[in-house]
């Protein structure tokens, strides 16, 4: 009956994102081998496969016998026959010895990356991504970019659980494990944007810790990163808030609503407010406004904010459990003020659902942003 | 009436029909009471209490995959929120791995089967066998609390999300007393068998005159007795850690997480045997006695049960060729794991020569069997993408795998189950059940079950990660979905036309004769339902494949002994209790 | 069993007390050797290594007495001592590939304390060459 | 037939004597039945041992020198003590079966008391150790520092000194006294100049990356780009670990500095009594169980229920009590002779 599903899903097969039947589009050096193999296992499979479900087809029918039909059993056919059992234990034992070696050697070119490769390093923490560019100084959120034929390696740890870091059209897969490096290395051989999932389970947005990898000629690349390394910087106060909205947001959309719905995290809508009244209370008690102003421990509302940021387990808004990681590291004093400053003016940025008013741009680059999804 | 087949069977001439009934009392009427019952030492009662339970814990975990099935027909979700769903599956796997596939047939069918099948009274140690329901049952009652007070760490508690006070929900610790409970449970259970097939074997059954379903749980109990401690241990473990934080497998506090993987994957890939093994026993006996045919390889059957025992130690490494293991392991492991593949293909060569020059009854029973094959063969075959490690790295911890060990453990274990459940119905109930219901239910499964699981392969191939909520919507993902839902209703619906027809022959069902099949091991010499202590006289041990002997009687629409043949029942002189 | 225990009209094995007296014996000498050594070894620490061997190899010697005399394995039926050394065996085939497998990927380990505890620990160090060694850090 | 003699339980049959279940065929078989079920027991209890051995294994195969720092705070003395006085009890206990076997109860009656007094030994010398170590805060887990933010994973990697310096004035600036406060802490961390951590510098210089299939080399070389000196400091290495510990045997102190008040003490020390708390503390229960099982033997044994004919129970009951035996003659110089 396997069949039915074979047919039902063949036409899908050939629609699914320009893929093969079995395989989605390969897009690196290391997916073709690996399509190979798959394939090379698939044929053995499909002849196996029918070989021995005819044989049980066939006795099933052509021995049918009611029990009305015989009264006696015979026991002339034989029980026993030691060549063909030597047969079949000596040829499987053949393929699979082959398969481990293919296996084996796909699998060493996997993890031994080139010398000159381009290094990422990559933070997975609940339920985002952040790419590092250490040659540029860049941070970038759900989304990384890499250059076209060229080893790229991602040096990966995570803050909290593990995650796993996958990428069908690369055919590459490696678990990040807290208090641990581990790498992983891709040359990705075809322009465009590609999806990255989160494959370890790590709790309630696993779904949606999601990402996009966008793949560029080397000169797009190096002037893509440019802009950014010195987007924030360029641009002037104003601009600030957009930016923020844009490009450091999508870090907190999976907890934080604009809109007021409350997630994992208090909704972003709304909290300046809440913050300059200092009307927030916490887990433990105290109130924003019993801490607030001159020899309090927030002077100004912008440093509860900054602390919020920073040590999210200082202080815990009450109804809340302290979900949040720290982003102290990640973000840069300057990156840190634009939040600030999209809290303060959320309301001119996006309307009482949370959409943007209008689309405001930071550079020219279109950038998608995979953690919406 | 019952007697007259069991008596046709153990006496060469047979007691003429208009004889008055005698009135044998059998192990359900022996004595009344709930309290005869619940503190019952006989191992068919406790098998019984077993089945229920197993069966009732099918009912919740299936009801759950259901909701999973359904929350996915829709990228976005169609039922649940992300921490619902989280938990739907968490308690799906649970529920199914540690209360139904794992003591399904061992403490079910072979706590019932195996003693009768042995020629043994019970097993070797009643009391034990009657504490480990109990142990069973509280450990259930341990881990579905815990699930409904809340866990979302997925039936395999990975760590540090599991320890994590922040992560994890409150239901941990409950959980895992529970599975650790159910653990000692499964020991016990394990060491009773043993130590019944080795010192209860009575006069004349030799150990290789022995059914392979006996040969499958005795493997099935080495890996229980081996591999259940280190479970129990890790779990302990696990408890304090997230109790009291001490840093064996918490990386915040100089821990590995990478080794309570290894401790995990030491027993549960063995666990993973303790699932199938008994499965492929019953499939054994199914094949040969409703082909009424001599198995084939006998010896080689039973040597790869042992083989795979005792192979299934030594590749828990391939659930973790993308975990952080090193590299060198990786390919060590990947390089075992291949060896296991040789005796379970061995085995299905030998079941189809089996069915070779046969007289196949296309009974139910047979349909699952021949189901299992199949089924087998997919989960079998499609394992090797999976130990070849660099096809593995893109397949691992995608629906490819959920999809794989699914053909695995529902396709082979849990069909393994149901198959043996009509197989032996007569002898348990004493009734028989509607055949054409059967046929009918079975096909509905086997269309069902390959709709809901063979499009997952393509779902994993093509990159879709598993225990995820929602899915993008772009993706390409959801015609697999729906199709797969689809599947799984027309699965369920085969199931509940399954309970209807066994409780329906429970009140109408016709009266089963000792040997409906036509079977040749002992449980099948005694009456159905068995008498309290098996056998009234000591049966006829001989080659329990020999199915010349037996012929078709029409007054007791079941299989007796021919007359022409001498009954070596008859040549032992030995009796279990002089 | 060995028609040996029938004489008795036991149903198991008996053990003669002063067997059993010398054993124990034994296992006390033995228990004083490891003790000994390791104190002697403690001396020159180059000998660490072949300390834990030292007392590894009397704990083995130990516990067979313990399981062939105490336990009557030198008497009962083969298979018992199969599943005792069976048991053995598989435990060490848990450690040996766990071991072999952390050795391997521990150079990727973060090294060091974590950031925190670095930063107690070079608190201490500054506290304590300041000469105040009273407060160090708080327990939890 | 012989279902007709059963009573309901099933216990029993009117053709055994008291003790023989209705399954069996004689004392023999049941004797021997018995005796495998509580091997298959005891290969159990190797095995639930096993997992907190490896764990042992690991730990001390890759950081022996919190090993060899932590048994510092053991007693060898009263472990020593305490080998003997199990091992004596397992002596004792090895009687009560002989002397059962022979049918001489008062034998074994003393016996099985004296083993019981060892199990109590045992048990109140482990009280000793156990609340001086609770006394002076060696508790398992996590006793010498409160959980670390994991979340600062990068951040040795990711400041420099110029960074730390101008993000506090910023702070400051910024009126920001959390900020400031927070770089304040950030400036104490081990930093090097920008260059020297590399991570400016282009993707060729950075030297022999790529995990390899043997993983010695692997990273060192990349971790000492992202990693500060002194963070590299800690790495685990042999010869650093023997120096150290080579040290501290030199001029071993008569009182040793608490390991809170001890900078030397090695990275994760505390993990040392982690394990010991875990593995004495398991036996430390199975001790109690098997007393419990004594008390039982005894008064049933006082209860004449056993004789020459029948003494099963004993018999496995002492094989469990060795088991326990066996165990600690690893446990002892895994912990104490290090």
């Amino acid at each position: 009956m396997s069949i039915v599903g074979l047919l039902a899903t063949a036409k899908i097969g050939e629609a699914t994102s320009g893929g093969t039947f079995w395989m989605p589009e390969n897009a690196s050096t290391a997916a073709q081998g690996v399509d190979d193999v798959f394939y090379f296992i698939n044929n053995i499979n499909y002849f196996f496969f029918a070989l021995l479900v005819l044989i049980l087809v066939w006795f099933a029918v052509r021995y049918r016998s009611k029990p009305s039909e015989h009264t006696t059993f015979t026991n002339d056919a034989p029980v026993h026959n030691t060549p063909l059992e030597l047969t079949w234990t000596i040829v499987p034992l053949l393929i699979v010895g082959v398969l481990f070696w293919i296996g084996m050697d796909g699998y060493l070119h996997l993890v031994d990356a080139p010398d000159d490769s381009y290094p990422v390093r990559v933070t997975g923490q609940k339920w985002s991504w952040t790419f590092e560019h250490p040659e540029y100084g860049v941070t970038e959120a759900a989304e990384l970019t890499v250059p076209l034929n060229r080893p790229v390696r991602l040096l990966m740890t995570s803050p909290d659980v593990l995650h796993s870091l996958f990428i069908p059209a690369f055919r590459v897969k490696q678990d990040l494990v807290p208090g641990r490096y581990t790498s992983l290395w891709f040359e990705a051989t075809k322009p465009g944007q590609y999806r990255l999932y989160c494959t370890e389970y790590c709790g309630k947005d696993h779904s949606k810790m999601l990402a996009v990898v966008t793949v560029l000629p080397e000169d797009e690349f190096q002037n893509r990163l440019g802009k950014l390394a010195r987007e924030y910087e360029d641009l002037d106060d104003k601009d600030l808030p957009a930016y923020a909205l844009n490009r450091l947001y999508n870090r907190c959309a999976s907890c934080h609503s604009l809109d007021g719905k409350s997630g994992t995290g208090p909704s972003f809508k709304g909290l300046w407010d809440r913050t300059q009244k200092g009307s927030t209370v916490f887990t433990n008690g105290k109130t924003l406004k019993g801490m607030m102003g001159p020899g309090g421990e927030f002077e100004v509302p912008e440093n509860y904010i900054r602390d919020s940021i920073l040590n999210p387990q200082h202080l815990i808004v009450q109804n809340y459990t302290g979900a949040m990681p720290t982003f102290k590291g990640q973000l840069k004093q300057r990156q840190i003020d634009a939040m600030v400053l999209m809290l303060k003016n959320l309301d001119s940025l996006v309307d009482e659902n949370g959409n943007p008013i209008e689309a405001p741009k930071v550079d020219e680059v279109e950038v998608s942003t995979g953690a919406d999804q | 009436m019952t007697v007259e087949g069991d008596d046709s069977m153990t006496t060469t001439e047979s007691r003429p029909l208009d004889a008055p009934a005698l009135e044998v009392d059998n192990y359900l009427t022996y004595t009344r009471g709930i309290r005869s019952w619940i503190l019952t030492l006989d191992h068919k009662r406790i098998g019984v209490m077993y089945l229920i339970s197993v069966l009732a814990c099918f009912l919740l975990g299936g009801i759950f995959a259901l909701l999973v099935r359904t929350q996915l027909v829709v990228p976005d979700g169609l039922i649940m929120s992300q921490d619902e769903y989280n938990q739907a599956f968490t308690i799906h796997g649970g529920v199914m791995v540690f209360l139904v596939i794992i003591p399904g047939i061992p403490a079910a069918l072979g706590n019932f089967i195996l003693p009768i099948m042995l020629g043994a009274k019970d097993v070797a140690f009643p009391r034990l066998n009657l504490f480990s329901y109990w142990l069973w049952v509280l450990g259930a009652i341990f881990l579905v609390s815990a699930i409904f007070g809340g866990l979302d760490t997925g039936w395999t508690f990975y760590t540090p999300y599991s320890i994590d006070q922040n992560s994890a929900m409150g239901g941990v610790i409950p959980a895992v007393t529970g599975a650790f409970l159910l653990g000692f449970a499964s020991i016990f259970t394990g060491m009773n068998f043993i130590v019944t097939i080795h010192r209860l074997r009575p006069d004349g059954m030799t150990w290789f005159r022995m059914p392979l379903f006996l040969w499958s749980l005795y493997a099935t109990a080495v890996i229980q007795v081996l591999a259940t401690p280190v479970l129990g241990i890790t779990l302990a473990l696990l408890a304090v850690e997230r109790a009291f934080g001490i840093g064996i497998f918490n990386p915040a506090l100089g821990g590995d997480p990478v080794l309570y993987q290894h401790f995990f994957w030491f027993y549960s890939h063995p666990a993973v045997y303790i699932m199938v093994l008994p499965a492929m026993g019953v499939v054994s006996e199914l094949i040969a006695v409703h082909s009424h045919r001599h198995i084939f390889g006998y010896a080689y059957i039973a040597w790869s049960s042992v083989a795979i025992a005792i192979f299934s130690f030594l590749v828990w490494g391939h659930h973790m060729f993308t975990s952080g293991q090193s590299p060198l392991m990786s390919v060590i492991f990947s390089f075992i794991t291949f060896s296991v593949a040789i005796p379970s293909g061995i085995k299905v060569f030998n079941w189809l020569a089996t069915m070779y020059k046969g007289a196949i009854s296309w009974n139910t029973s047979m349909f699952y069997g021949m189901g299992f094959i199949v089924l087998f063969i997919i989960g079998g075959l499609t394992g090797l993408y999976l130990g070849v490690i660099s096809v593995d790295v893109h397949l691992h911890d995608t629906y490819f795998i959920v999809a794989h060990f699914h053909y695995t453990m529902m396709g082979s274990s849990l069909i393994g189950f149901i198959g043996g459940l009509h197989h032996w119905w007569p002898k348990i109930t004493g009734k028989m059940f509607n055949e054409n219901a059967g046929r009918i239910a079975f096909m509905l499964f086997f269309v069902g079950y390959n709709m809901t699981f063979f499009t997952q392969f393509m779902l994993g191939s093509h990159g879709m990660p598993r225990r995820y909520a929602t899915y993008p919507a772009d993706a390409g993902f959801q015609t697999y979905h729906i199709i797969s839902t689809i599947g799984s209703y027309i699965m369920a619906i085969g199931f509940f036309t399954m309970a209807g027809y066994f409780i329906a022959s429970l009140f109408v069902g016709r009266k089963a004769a000792a040997n409906p099949w036509g079977g040749r091991s002992l449980e099948w010499q005694c009456t159905s339902p068995p008498p309290h202590d098996n056998f009234s006289e000591q049966p006829a041990v001989g080659d329990c494949y020999d199915f010349s002997v037996l012929r078709w009687d029409d007054e007791t629409n079941g299989y007796v002994w021919r007359e022409d043949v001498a009954h070596p029942g008859h040549e032992s002189e030995h009796t279990a209790s002089s | 069993m060995s028609s040996h225990e029938h004489e008795h009209g036991a149903v198991g094995h008996i053990v003669p007390i002063k067997l059993l007296v010398i054993t124990c014996i034994a296992l006390l000498i033995l228990t004083a050797v490891t003790v000994w050594v390791a104190k002697l070894d403690f001396e020159d620490l180059r000998m660490g290594e072949m300390n834990i061997l030292v007392a590894m190899g009397v704990a083995v010697v130990k516990c067979t007495i313990v399981a062939l005399i105490f336990m009557h394995l030198r008497w009962d039926r083969s298979f018992i001592g199969f599943v005792f050394i069976g048991s053995i065996l598989f435990v060490g085939l848990f450690i040996g590939l766990a071991l072999l497998d952390t050795k391997e990927y521990q150079p990727t380990m973060v090294p060091g304390n974590s950031p925190q505890v670095q930063l107690k620990l070079d608190a201490l160090h500054a506290a304590q060459a300041a000469g105040e060694t009273k407060h160090g850090p708080t327990e939890h | 037939m012989s279902q007709l003699h059963v009573h309901p339980d099933g216990s029993e049959d009117h053709g055994h004597p008291e003790h023989l279940g209705h399954h069996w065929n004689d004392s023999v078989q049941q004797f021997e039945a018995g005796k495998l079920g509580m091997w298959l027991f005891l290969a159990t209890e190797v095995l639930l041992f096993g997992g907190l051995f490896c764990a042992y294994a690991v730990w001390r195969a890759n950081h022996p020198e919190i090993f060899k720092y932590g048994s510092q705070f053991l007693s060898t003395t009263w472990g020593a003590i305490n080998t003997g006085v199990l091992l004596t009890s397992s002596l004792t206990m090895a009687m009560a079966v002989t002397y059962a076997a022979r049918g001489r109860m008062t034998a074994v009656v003393v016996c099985l008391l004296l083993t019981l007094m060892g199990a109590a030994g045992f048990m109140a010398i482990k009280y000793v150790e156990y609340s001086h170590k609770f006394h002076e805060g060696f508790y398992p887990g996590m006793s010498f520092y409160e959980e670390p933010h994991a979340s600062e994973l990068w951040l040795p990697l990711e400041e420099t000194a110029a960074v730390v310096k101008a993000a506090t004035l910023a702070g400051e600036e910024a009126g920001s006294v959390a900020l400031a406060a927070e770089m304040k802490t950030r400036a104490e961390l081990p930093t090097e100049p920008a260059e020297a951590q590399g991570w400016n510098k282009p993707a060729a210089g950075i030297g022999p990356a790529g995990l390899t299939t043997d993983q010695q080399n692997i990273d060192m070389a990349e971790m000492s780009v992202f990693l500060p000196p002194s963070v590299l400091g800690n790495l685990e290495d042999l010869d650093a670990e023997l120096a150290y510990a080579e040290h501290h045997a030199a001029d071993e102190p008569v009182v040793l500095p608490h390991p809170l008040q001890d900078p030397d003490r090695p990275v994760n020390a505390q993990k040392f009594f982690t394990i010991y708390f875990l593995m004495t503390g398991l036996h430390g229960i199975h001790v109690i169980g098997g007393a419990v099982v004594i008390t039982w033997l005894l008064i049933l044994t006082l209860r004449r229920r056993f004789g020459a004919k029948y003494y099963t129970p004993i018999d496995l009951g002492g094989l469990y009590w060795h088991i326990v035996d066996v165990i600690w003659i690893f446990l002892f110089p895994l912990f104490y002779l290090i």
